[in-house]
């Protein structure tokens, strides 16, 4: 009766959250802060009561975090990440009255909603972008040589999906456009440290800008941080990833492959709320807007949030739209039009995942 | 004339020792004075207190009739005292001149070290002593009799008025002694004065001028060296009748049990510390080894129990070579090994009596069954050892470290003896040891060379030796410079013989 | 033989340990009041987290059971006057060995699951094999080349599991065979744990530990060695020997921790596999003297400490990492007894006077 | 032939010493403490420490000379537990030095949480000036390296840290205040330890990340180890690995080595070296001992 009271009382106050990040925690700047932002943004809009989010610092204690919310009747429990595929697995077969959802993987409960991402489709893009930016050596900050770079963070499959759809952009517009770039490579470690390596990182974007890269994408987590610092540096382009992180680095972050992790998030807690959630696969792409690159001539969504947060300065701004305002516009509707032809499905984007099954 | 030093009535104690019981000393300028006593009467603790390393509880330092306190080396160091400890102070990878000058370092600004000027200074000082030795070369590449005279440089360095030396001599040879009287008495006709500790009296004889006796941490007594001897000092230091008087019976030699022939080891250096080493040994008898310590003494019983590898040469016992075995197979073939230093070899001092009695033999039956130790024998050894060797306290369980030096010693003593040895290497048995002890000692050594086992004694003591032995080997250099029958022989001999005389007299 | 078994000598080695407890509870209170936390609703949660339910203390046990495999390997060590700091690379080489052993298909269940623990301990041996023999031949410090070998062990283990045994695309090993399953006591009690037959291994290696080191003359060799290794070689012990032994048993103990982790709780081997367990298990061994009745008492401190962390973040609030902050004051502690120890002994001195 | 290219430009000589700074000056650290004779295996946690002072006092000035200083100085307090806990009270050194590895490591992401409300990076903060084509901590870090030597080598304090680290009774018994020396000694280590950390949070970056040491405070210690407790043998060293470092960055795919076996060269280096043969790395005779007055 008490639980019944609890409930009750609990659904009068509106519907409560929980989500078990990834091991790069809270202010990791990308995924789990964009898996934040969207239940930030649907508290605002009072369509969540409240979240309770949970920081495992170790793979077991991720199981734990997700039963905790789960017992304690959140509405939603989230996971967040692939690591989390056995244990969203496990306890969503335990609690099978709550619904939960996965983030970058698929776990076939009924009560679960998986949220994944076309990665690839992105990094398609920003490889496109890359390829045909660097061959406009009017531009400042391009040189002559066609060189662009990817840093990859711990030697891991699902970074290699980003690499392959990156590399994939760049061959396309080779073949397209007749060009010749050339891709440099390279991976911060073995470790799950790879992704906490900034230092690292920015000695690989050194060597990278060095060997003639000047605009290098990164999918490294927290190692990317050191990336900013060598485009700032040498006066060349970086690429952010997972969330907007053009505004990191003003001026010298060209576009962020974002993993609208906060849409995905917003949309189905939404879906609670008007009680038309539901589970199985969802596949968040460039046509379902949950992977795209960040305005190529506006400001990003997280440099618009840090602008009304005081975290960037009006020159951090204007440095931003001057560097948007470079990109050629025939580059622009290159992009566009890739992006469309994606859409369409007459371009077929590999993913590193499935190829290799 | 007054006395350049005072200390009156030190007393020191450490945990469960009174090392210096209202010790008194006093020494004038220009004066050796030598101080003497058995090992633990308190010598070396009293000069730590006149050099600060230790405090005393009660009694005070006068210097030329000032009380003083001395808490630190370099108190004492100001005040022109030197010290040349027992166990040299010397930093191995440094230079002999880093090492002088350390404390005390010329600097020009910044702390910068001026070396050259060091450097000068020791030559001169070298020079102006005889001591000879070479500022830069590196303390581990140098002869010990050499790191001495770098001690005492440090001494002079300092210009030390009054200079501690704590048994210079038992680590030199004879020349190298001879070498030394020669510097300290430069050094007295210098004015400056040295308390010299010794436990040869022939050479508090030749070299001092008054001698201090301590024994059980109390001062005995100080007299002039000219209205002494050599049995009133014996006496002073033992409390009674010098010479250790044995009952022995004469050695009823069997067949030779014992055959070592032409030895050759390196000690831990690397440098060569057995050169052809050769003797018997019958069963019945026990074989004394004579000699300065570091004459090759140690490399030998460590050969002989498997404690070191020898290079070349043979060893066996009743005609089992037991050459190069381990340590393990030659216990098994009942050699029987009391260590000279028995913290380091002897015993796990964390260990029980019980545990300790059986270190060695515990993987043998009864104590093990297969891997499981079987503790109804460890007891049952242990209740009949302890008694049996008067160990105290009669607690199977109490730690060896808990115990004297003397009731450590025997169970050392026990645990070898009751094996029922064929050889018993004895090594320095009753160092650090009381006087009922040693008594107890020689007669459990004597017991087993009449049950007809081979023995073979080492000892620094060689009243002990005289003592004891059957025959007495005494080496030199590595060497066994003669074998004589304990019978025919004299101290005389044997001191003349321990310091190579041998070779001098028959040349 | 044993060390004396009575009520004041057990107080008496409990009491430091206690102290550096209680002493780092109370430094732990400090830094949460002036960060404005509430100590008490802290620790409460923290308690609650590890001891609150069934399920609560299944974890816990869960969480101690690595450490009393590496805080052994470590005491074992320490017993022979020895420093493991390599468990961690220890534990990962054995884990991995047994995700992937554990892998091989068509065994049944009596063969399979023992070959499995074996390698994984094998796998753990190997791997503090080279610093072993440098130590015993040469007198290299174990210590650096413990050190040196994790390194080599978290390029080594990543590389292996990610190239060459995880299938393409995966980020963890392939998961075990079911015949190599540590059985779960979820199985027949009703509760989320993976608490598993790992847990009741360590405390049969508990005991045999304690029997090997107390009541075997392996034991005796190697306390011996530790303790003073002149005696032992004068005893005929041959120390060479015993360190490469004692090595080899600590290396193979956190490679059996490994084991539990890959057999019974993940089911295979992946990135994240261990959280420091080797370096916690130094720790362990320190708070428990080096015994291993103590190995488990600290353990299960320990094991509590990092169990009841999530709940204290989720219920307090608190980053997880004030328990790290415990964990080292605890260590820093004990590490440095002769402080209580000194105060002890002024406290007794002051009663007497 | 495309990898010898790949190798040898300036950029990698550059970045390999810029990759040798924080090494070189931890291993410097490492020297003046287990020359003094006390083992630090806390260099790592020391650095981890600085490198978040440094962000933290930055973020909070406004001057990232200021948090040069602070992680100076912090550092060193950092140490001073080191140092009190193993000569005061005779800890067994290695273990004080995990303990502090593991404070490090759970304080700074504790501290990240309290300051920064997150516990992955810290927002960016100003962050060291470039001093022509190098951040200044890189030429602080060869100027101290030469200091050292000169320090070691040729003065009174040298002289005594090297004794006391030898021989501590021999220096006791010429007056020197062993314990000071080590407290000196181990402070120093942490200084300069906190320097190594500046240099990457506020040199190479403008921010704390957690973890971001990422292992170089062990090898800095495989670097001293390497350089044989010598300055410019740790020079070496760190150079050595640094370039490793500058290679298997640009060596990737280039060469058929798996990138994990690159990474383990610098470990494995070292325990060659310890096993003599490189030339045996025997450690200073009294490191890892209390030094206890009166004790024989
Ligand atoms: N720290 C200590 N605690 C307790 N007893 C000790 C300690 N150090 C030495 N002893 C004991 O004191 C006695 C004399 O020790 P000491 O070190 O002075 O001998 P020694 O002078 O080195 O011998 P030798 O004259 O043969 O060189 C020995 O019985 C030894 O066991
Ligand atoms: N540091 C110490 N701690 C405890 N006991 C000590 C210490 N130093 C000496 N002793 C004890 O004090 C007593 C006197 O020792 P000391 O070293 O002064 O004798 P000694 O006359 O120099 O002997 P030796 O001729 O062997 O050198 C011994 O019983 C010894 O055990
Ligand atoms: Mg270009
Ligand atoms: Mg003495």
């Amino acid at each position: 009766d008490q639980q019944q009271e609890a409930k009750d009382q609990q659904a009068k106050e509106g519907l409560k959250v929980g989500i078990v990040l990834s091991s790069g925690g809270k202010g990791d700047k990308s995924f789990n802060d964009s898996a934040l932002r969207g239940l930030d943004r649907a508290k605002e809009e009072g369509i969540i009561a409240d979240y309770k989010y949970i920081e495992p610092k170790q793979v077991s204690a991720v199981e734990k975090g997700l039963r905790f919310l789960a017992k304690r009747d959140y509405d939603l429990v989230i996971g967040v990440g692939f690591m989390q595929h056995d244990a969203v697995k496990k306890v969503s077969s335990n609690f099978s009255d709550t619904n939960f959802a996965i983030i970058d993987s698929v776990v076939k409960n009924d009560n679960v909603a998986s949220l994944t991402f076309k990665e690839h489709e992105g990094s398609f893009l920003a490889g496109a972008l890359a390829a045909l930016m660097t061959t406009h050596e009017e531009v400042k900050g391009i040189n002559q040589q066609q060189v662009v770079g990817f840093l990859g963070g711990m030697d891991v499959p699902l970074i290699h999906k980003f690499e392959l759809g990156y590399t994939s952009g760049v061959k396309y517009i080779n073949k397209t456009e007749g060009t010749n770039v050339n891709v440099k490579i390279a991976y911060a470690g073995n470790t799950p440290a790879a992704f906490n390596n900034p230092a690292k990182g920015k000695e690989i974007a050194l060597a990278q800008y060095g060997a003639g890269a000047d605009i290098i994408y990164h999918a490294s987590g927290g190692t990317g941080g050191g990336l900013f610092k060598a485009a700032k540096k040498t006066g060349h382009y970086a690429i952010g990833v997972d969330s907007d992180q053009d505004w990191v680095e003003p001026g010298h972050i060209l576009t962020s492959m974002q993993k609208r992790v906060d849409n995905a998030v917003y949309k189905i807690v939404k879906k609670l709320k008007n009680d038309n959630f539901t589970t199985g696969l969802k596949v968040y792409g460039l046509k379902e807007g949950g992977v795209a690159l960040t305005s190529l001539s506006g400001l990003g969504p997280m440099t618009k949030i840090a602008k009304d947060l005081g975290d960037i300065s009006e020159e951090g701004i204007t440095k931003i739209k001057e560097m948007k305002a470079r990109i050629p516009d025939e580059v622009k509707e290159k992009i566009k039009e890739i992006r469309q032809k994606i859409i369409a499905g007459e371009i077929k984007v590999p993913n590193y995942l499935k190829q290799n099954k | 004339m007054a006395p350049i030093l005072e200390m009156r009535d030190i007393t020191k104690k450490f945990p469960g020792v009174l090392a210096n019981d209202h010790v008194n000393l006093d020494l004038n300028k220009g004066e050796i004075h030598a101080l003497v006593g058995e090992n633990g009467a308190g010598k070396s603790t009293l000069m730590n207190v006149l050099f600060g390393i230790y405090q005393q509880e009660e009694g005070q330092v006068f210097y030329k009739g000032d009380p003083l306190n001395i808490d630190n080396p370099n108190d004492a160091i100001d005040l022109g005292i030197g010290m040349v400890h027992q166990h040299f102070m010397l930093v191995p990878p440094l230079t002999v001149a880093e090492n002088i000058i350390l404390g005390e370092e010329p600097t020009t600004g910044f702390g910068n070290l001026n070396l050259s000027k060091a450097i000068k200074k020791i030559e001169n000082l070298s020079q102006e002593y005889g001591l000879n030795v070479d500022p830069r070369a590196k303390i581990e590449d140098i002869s010990v009799g050499m790191q001495q005279r770098v001690e005492i440089l440090k001494a002079l360095y300092r210009e030390a008025e009054v200079l501690i030396l704590d048994e210079p001599t038992a680590v030199l040879t004879p020349q190298e002694v001879k070498g030394l009287y020669k510097i300290m008495n430069t050094l007295v006709d210098q004015g400056k004065s040295i308390i010299f500790i010794t436990h040869k009296l022939d050479e508090v004889l030749t070299v001092s001028k008054r001698v201090t006796v301590l024994r059980d941490g109390k001062s005995i007594g100080t007299v002039k060296t000219a209205d002494t001897s050599k049995t009133e000092l014996a006496e002073m230091m033992v409390g009674r009748e010098v010479v250790l008087q044995v009952d022995k019976t004469p050695a009823e030699r069997e067949e030779v049990k014992v055959e070592v022939d032409n030895l050759t080891a390196d000690n831990d250096r690397g440098m060569p510390a057995l050169s052809g080493v050769s003797f018997k040994i019958h069963g019945g008898e026990i074989l004394g080894v004579a000699g300065v310590e570091g004459n090759g003494q140690t490399e030998l019983v460590e050969v002989l129990t498997g404690l070191r590898k020898a290079k070349a040469g043979s060893f066996s016992l009743e005609g089992q070579s037991l050459f190069n075995e381990s340590a393990r197979e030659i216990k098994e073939a009942k050699v029987a090994h009391i260590p000279e230093d028995r913290h380091k070899h002897g015993l796990v001092l964390d260990y029980t009596i019980e545990d300790n009695l059986i270190l060695g033999y515990h993987y043998q039956a009864p104590f093990a069954e297969g891997i499981n130790l079987n503790f109804n024998a460890l007891d049952k050894h242990a209740q009949r050892l302890i008694p049996e060797y008067d160990i105290r306290p009669r607690n199977k369980n109490a730690l060896a470290r808990s115990l004297s030096g003397g009731n450590q010693q025997k169970i050392i003593v026990a645990r070898e003896f009751d094996l029922d040895p064929e050889f018993l290497v004895a090594s320095q048995p009753t160092r650090g040891v009381d006087i009922g002890a040693i008594e107890f000692i020689h007669k459990r050594i004597i017991e087993q060379r009449d049950a007809g086992k081979a023995v073979l004694l080492v000892s620094a003591e060689l009243s002990e030796i005289m003592s004891l032995s059957d025959r007495i080997a005494v080496m030199y250099e590595g060497e066994i410079v003669d074998i004589v029958d304990a019978n025919k022989t004299t101290e005389e001999e044997i001191g003349l013989l321990m310091t190579g005389g041998k070779a001098e007299q028959t040349s | 033989m044993p060390e004396d078994i009575n009520v004041k000598n057990i107080l008496k080695e409990l009491l430091i340990p206690l102290l550096a407890i209680v002493s780092s509870f109370i430094i732990g209170a400090i830094i949460l009041l002036s960060s404005g936390y509430d100590p008490v609703a802290t620790y409460m949660s923290l308690f609650q987290g590890a001891f609150g339910s069934l399920n609560s203390v299944a974890n816990t046990l869960l969480q101690a059971t690595p450490l009393i495999f590496t805080g052994l390997a470590v005491a074992i060590a320490f017993r022979a006057g020895l420093f493991n700091i390599g468990g961690e690379g220890q534990l990962l080489v054995g884990g991995l060995a047994a995700a992937w052993v554990g892998t091989w298909e068509g065994m049944p269940m009596v063969i399979h699951l023992p070959l499995t623990i074996t390698v994984a301990m094998l796998a753990g041996a190997l791997w503090i094999a080279i610093p072993a023999v440098l130590k015993a031949k040469l007198g290299v410090h174990e210590v650096i080349t413990t050190i040196m070998f994790n390194y080599i062990a978290y390029s080594f283990t990543a590389y292996y599991s990610l190239k060459v045994l995880a299938k393409p695309g995966n980020i963890q090993t392939p998961n075990i065979e079911p015949s190599a399953y540590l059985w779960r006591f979820s199985n027949i009690i009703d509760m989320y744990s993976y608490l598993n037959l790992g847990f009741i291994i360590a405390l049969v290696v508990i005991g045999i530990i304690y029997y090997l080191l107390w009541k075997t003359t392996i034991g005796y060799e190697i306390r011996a060695v530790g303790i003073n290794p002149n005696a032992a070689e004068y005893g005929g012990i041959n120390s060479t020997k015993n360190i490469i032994l004692a090595l080899l048993i600590s290396g193979a103990l956190a490679g059996l921790g490994g084991a539990e982790r890959a057999l019974g709780l993940f089911h295979n081997y992946r990135s994240g596999f261990s959280a420091g367990y080797g370096f916690t298990g130094i720790a362990v061994a320190l708070l428990g003297r080096n015994h291993p009745v103590g190995v488990f008492l600290a353990a299960l401190l320990f094991g509590a400490l990092a169990n009841g962390r999530t709940y204290m973040n989720m219920m307090a609030g608190v980053p997880v990492d004030l328990v790290n902050i415990l964990q080292a004051v605890i260590i820093l502690f004990v590490a440095a007894d002769l402080l209580f120890r000194r105060l002890l002994a002024m406290g007794s001195e002051g009663r007497k006077e | 032939m495309e990898f010898l290219t790949a190798i040898f430009d300036l950029g990698t000589l550059r970045s390999t010493l810029r990759m040798a700074t924080p090494l070189m000056l931890a291993a410097i650290g490492g020297i003046f403490s287990e020359r003094s004779g006390v083992i630090n295996i806390a260099l790592e946690g020391m650095m981890l420490a600085g490198a978040f002072i440094a962000v933290a006092i930055s973020s909070f000035t406004g001057s990232a000379w200021l948090g040069l200083l602070g992680a100076i100085v912090f550092s060193g307090l950092f140490a001073l537990i080191h140092a009190v806990v193993s000569i005061r009270y005779h800890a067994d050194q290695v273990v004080s030095g995990v303990a502090l590895n593991m404070l490090a490591a759970g304080g700074t992401v504790f501290l990240l949480n309290i300051f920064f409300n997150t516990s992955g990076t810290s927002p960016s903060v100003n962050a060291l000036p470039y001093w022509g084509i190098f951040k200044p901590t890189v030429y602080l870090a060869l100027l101290i390296v030469g200091v050292s030597y000169y320090v070691l080598y040729y003065t009174s304090f040298g002289l005594r840290v090297r004794s006391t680290g030898e021989h501590p009774h021999a220096a006791d018994s010429v007056g020197i205040n062993v314990n000071k020396i080590r407290y000196i000694c181990v402070i120093l280590s942490g200084m300069l330890a906190g320097i190594a950390g500046t240099h990457l949070s506020l040199g190479v970056l403008d921010s704390f990340r957690e973890g971001m040491t990422a292992g170089r405070g062990f090898i800095a210690l495989a670097a001293m180890i390497f350089g044989k407790w010598h300055p410019f043998g740790a020079l070496g060293a760190s150079l050595l690995f640094g370039f490793f470092q500058a290679i298997q960055i640009r060596l990737q795919g280039v060469l058929p080595i798996p990138n994990a076996f690159i990474q383990m060269l610098p470990y494995i280096f070292t325990v060659i070296a310890l096993a003599g043969a490189i030339g045996r790395a025997t450690p200073p005779a009294a490191s890892g001992e209390p030094f206890e007055k009166g004790k024989r």
